[in-house]
């Protein structure tokens, strides 16, 4: 039997009410026999209003003001592997601004030699010189921190919503540093520091600050959003998401690394023997089916296209592997282009729904051999209470009613 | 490339230390960047009543506006630099800022730039020296009648309570990352006949279920699945 | 001396005011010392106040009415391949609608045995199939064409904003004609149709139609904006974008061409013998700088990051070369990766301006070895009115006070 | 594949007749799915004056809404099947639709799909065939007295004035696509001392830097260019 659902699934149903046909087709709708909107009737284009469900929220209880909070991108409804600049996951320390760009600066400096020539730049000035542009993923170390210990979150939106993929535009840091006369052999460290009021500071070994890091002003094709930095921020690819520095206002370079708020007080990862892992950058190889996931109900039997997305800090998505069966069986998913070092990777999988249950996995292995753990491998090394870094296997069930929940089985 | 092999290499200017000055405001944990100056417990209790207390509630102990500063350090943490309810087996529920931070540096920086959190940047060099005074006072780490300064701030940090409790013996220290980088944990890539426990170790309680609101308006109106309509029990 | 700009440009000059600083940096803006917005204040976000000068806009006198009309993306201000959607442009026949998705049918047919299992499919069951999510660029077959015979616009949206590029996630075409059981033998076109007023309708050789062509309801990672389409739209990779029928609502397999409006009063190419070309399909390989370009005035001497963007209808972009004499000396410029098949490439290349009148051209060479030619070598076999297809070498003049200017230079 | 090898291969339904009855309106050049029927020039006179006159001119030759329908053509050309003055050398201004349309099933299906332009698909079978007559008899392809109707259109067809008029021996013909293709110009791909004339041939007038409106505000405010500030005449 076919499993009928509630408001607006009837019309999918195989059979129709009348012999003639459906009324959708019979009945030619107004905008078949009227004439519609005019070109340009929106300068700036925004999604139908059938697709309003679809936006950023807070988990309740999470946090406990707003401006200093996380709001989560509904990947249950995206596609592809760029998401929307408009539900891109938001996290804010201290509120986002929608700063006049002609007032930004960006100071360059460090002492002791470290930096010979420091400079200042305005915005005119850093878009003149030359520009990379890069689709990487951007993944705040807290996303899935919800999920260490147990289920506690209903949909893939609050589970992994605190991941986002984006096509970055920007000057590398290494073109800065070289301007500013960087010491090569003696600068061992750098520090990002944003013009909000928590003025965020992150510490960014050299190592990465030579390599692939970019001080960004575009974002999917335009400028930056104001939630997302505007008008400049530093991109660290592969590295938790705070790395990411905001409303960037400088980069001092120095010997030793900071200790700032945010590298001994958060996004610090506490073992069971009550040590904490600090500086706990990568962000590991990690995938998670989007379609179907928890908090949805199946219309009903039959195929269904698993999808999902795969990423990986350390390089690029090699494979990825579903199960339907809790993880007793696994078959490699088709991959779809491009794949890209440190962005998603959109995985696409067939299957044939049987109205059993079932368990939905996936698991990816990135460029260097890395396989996607699971959550009990990961708890008997680091507990239930390091927060950050969660990337085991999630698993949805999908019970004989249709309805899918996020379970944990290993 | 007729114009040089770096021809945007002089795009910019020097800043003045003027502005340099402004905006260099980090302090590090060998104290490289702290401005010389003072503040007594004392005058931190009074900056903290006025204007850090209607968040962090008057001892820090404050859940509401955000988690404790203070709270789960004792004595013997601050002899050992190790917070003995971190361990897993001490089931202490709450992990307090005092609890975490290792250095004392971070929390005069951090309050320096950043608080009072809807007027940061607004407290004088003896204020943060003061209110830094008074959570470590809180947290017993210096006596009532302490008055913190750039001349004695090193001292202190041998007394914080959590000065040993970081490690970076891992793989994901960045500076490994270009090096070994080797991770801790390791699955294999198994495809068939998989071991498996099996059973469903956890999920989500039914009381939780509309926990995040109505799921229906959170989904797609169309396509493959709807949302769950929380507002009614699962479906049979 | 440095040329002195007016509104907005003095705080890019090396010389400050004050000798103490700057007030940019010595007096900190109230997002520095402050509470910022919440998260999710917004939850579809929007660009900044500051961009609002980016926008679609219509060419004025290009066409009568603006249902029947085109908007242009203002490529002058994006970076990377991925367009905003929001800025994608538009080409409406009858104007856009935002259609009830949940009423909006396919039906694919053909008589004479041409497809043996006719069916209608809701959006629930099209986007349960297998699915694929790809880059690729959109053009419209009047992209340039005001330019064919004289300069006729002043900047780069209105000479080259008739395309855009974006990732569409949808099933191929291919996979529903073998679902409906096609005669692959027998069939030779398909027929397109859209359920606007205007029912648009566009014949699409099978070899196309059972290769790359996508049935798309996901554009850059959300549904398709109603200005594109939503819910469904044809995706024809590296054809004029005219095929890419928006609102798709039919598909009919035949074994001959159908000749609709639009394919023998509208998209024919005139010759100078009186001929029209018809079925002109491929969009063959194009660039354009975008960064500068016309209508722009330069801010100062000394370095600028040349940047554009190159596709081709036939494959990969190979090359893109960039002049800053008119033609006359070509350089390699540096492409940005991914470069993937019917997709816009980003490319840049340094330039330093020393001040005196310079002509810029780019010149893309694509997989097939085909070489974007001159305007004078178009015109030579094409004349100057056959409106579609001018993929010309786009020439803008730097002239001693700043301003780019569009010209024509070969 | 457990599920065997197109496990979708089953969505949908298939249509009824009537759906696609309802759906199915496209006529093609052999006059494949043309409805049986007639109309006059003089009912179409009439409906195109109620209906379609307001927007392209009481004899289709408005420049108003669209470009004119009607107009350029000649007794000639409907012998030789080629418009005349879509030759280069007449210099001819506009083109209008029957200057370039080659089959009359074009008009047929456009009209009845997509015309009256604010309320398509409402025209009545006799109208449609009235109102292509209309046309067709203000080109002068049709008399007055001339009753369209799928019996005759053939014919008619063989009076269409631009019938011969189209080619498709190019490149960019999309059967060629996956075999030949090949291109009708070719650039070389010279990088030193390219042939070249060199001088500026053509560039916008003077009187209409303004016509796109004031450019300064279609341009970013930051970033390594401005716009023209066209409300003033250009910089020295
Ligand atoms: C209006 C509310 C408010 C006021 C007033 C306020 N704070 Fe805070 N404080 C916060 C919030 C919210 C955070 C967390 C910010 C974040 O997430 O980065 C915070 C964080 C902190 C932290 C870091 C705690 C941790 O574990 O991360 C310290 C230390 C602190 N505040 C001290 C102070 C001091 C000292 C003052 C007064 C001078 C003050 N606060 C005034 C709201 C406030
Ligand atoms: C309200 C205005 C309006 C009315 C009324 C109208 N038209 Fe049109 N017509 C247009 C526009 C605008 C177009 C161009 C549509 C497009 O760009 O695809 C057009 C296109 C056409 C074309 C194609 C011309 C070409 O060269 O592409 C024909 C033929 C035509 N109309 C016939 C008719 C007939 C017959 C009627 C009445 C039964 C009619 N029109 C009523 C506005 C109108
Ligand atoms: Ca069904
Ligand atoms: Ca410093
Ligand atoms: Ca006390
Ligand atoms: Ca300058
Ligand atoms: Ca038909
Ligand atoms: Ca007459
Ligand atoms: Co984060
Ligand atoms: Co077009």
């Amino acid at each position: 039997k076919a499993l009928a659902m509630g408001a607006g699934a009837a019309a999918a149903g195989k059979a129709m009410a009348a012999p003639e046909g459906e009324d959708a087709i019979l009945k030619l709708p107004e905008h078949t026999t009227g004439l519609g909107q005019p070109v340009a009737a929106r300068g700036y284009g925004m999604p139908s209003k059938w697709e309003s469900n679809l936006q950023r929220r807070e988990s309740p209880g999470l946090t406990r003001v707003s401006q200093a909070s996380v709001s989560f991108t509904p990947l249950q409804g995206l596609f592809g592997i760029i998401t929307p600049s408009g539900l891109h996951f938001e996290r804010h320390h201290q509120g986002w601004w929608d700063i006049d760009p002609s007032k930004h600066r960006l100071m360059i400096h460090g002492d002791d030699g470290l930096i010979k020539r420091p400079r200042v730049f305005t915005m005119d000035e850093l878009m003149r010189l030359p520009s990379v542009s890069r689709i990487h993923f951007l993944e705040c170390g807290a996303n899935t921190a919800m999920e260490w210990a147990n289920v506690a979150v209903p949909t893939v939106q609050y589970t992994h919503g605190m991941s986002s993929c984006s096509e970055w535009t920007g000057v590398l840091l290494s073109t800065l540093l070289d301007m500013c006369g960087i010491d090569r052999k003696r600068a061992k460290y750098v520090l990002a520091e944003g013009a909000d009021g928590s003025s965020m500071t992150r510490t960014i070994p050299i190592e990465l600050a030579l390599d692939d890091v970019i001080v960004a002003w575009g974002q999917n094709g335009e400028m930056l959003r104001p939630e997302n930095g505007y008008p400049l921020r530093l991109i660290v690819p592969g590295v938790q998401a705070v790395s990411s520095v905001k409303y960037l206002r400088r980069i001092e370079v120095g010997d030793k690394p900071w200790n700032t708020k945010d590298e001994t007080i958060h996004y610090i990862d506490l073992l069971p023997n009550g040590l904490h892992r600090q500086y706990s950058g990568i962000q590991e190889c990690k995938s998670v089916i989007t379609t179907p996931s928890g908090g949805q109900t199946l219309l009903d039997r039959g195929y269904y296209n698993i999808s999902g997305l795969a990423w990986s800090g350390r390089g690029t998505i090699k494979a990825v592997d579903v199960s339907v069966d809790g993880g007793r069986t696994w078959r490699p998913a088709r991959l779809e282009k491009p794949i890209l070092p440190k962005a998603f990777t959109r995985f696409n999988f067939d299957w044939v729904w049987d109205g059993k249950p079932a368990i939905l996995q996936s698991r990816a292995i990135d460029s260097t051999g890395y396989v996607q753990p699971k959550i009990n491998q990961l708890r008997a090394v680091r507990g239930t209470r390091s927060i950050y870094h969660n990337n085991a296997i999630q698993s949805w069930l999908v019970s004989e009613n249709g309805e899918v929940s996020n379970v944990q089985v290993y | 490339n007729p114009a040089g092999d770096k021809p945007w290499a002089n795009m910019g200017r020097a800043p003045t230390p003027a502005e340099i000055k402004a905006w260099d405001i980090d302090v590090r944990p060998d104290f490289k960047g702290l401005p010389k100056g003072s503040g007594s417990v004392k005058h931190g209790e009074e900056v903290w009543i006025a204007k850090c207390a209607s968040c962090h509630g008057e001892f820090g102990e404050s859940n509401e506006v955000f988690t404790p500063i203070v709270g789960g350090t004792t004595k013997k943490d601050i002899e050992t630099g190790r917070v003995a309810n971190l361990h897993v087996d001490k089931y202490f529920p709450q992990r307090t800022t005092l609890m975490k931070v290792s250095t004392v540096s971070t929390l005069w920086d951090y309050i320096n730039r950043a608080m009072p959190w809807n007027a940061p940047k607004s407290l004088s060099v003896e204020d943060v020296y003061g209110v830094v005074a008074y959570i470590l006072h809180l947290g017993d780490i210096v006596p009532e009648d302490f008055v913190l300064s750039d001349q004695n701030i090193a001292e202190v940090q041998k007394r914080m309570p959590n000065r040993n409790g970081m490690t970076t013996d891992h793989g994901l220290w960045l500076p490994n990352y270009a090096f070994s980088g080797k991770p801790d944990v390791k699955n294999t890539r198994c495809m068939n006949n998989c071991p498996v426990e099996g059973d469903i170790k956890s999920m989500l309680p039914e009381n939780m279920r509309d926990a995040h609101g109505n799921l229906f308006e959170q989904q797609r109106l169309i396509g493959p699945m709807r949302g769950w309509d929380t507002t009614k029990p699962p479906r049979k």
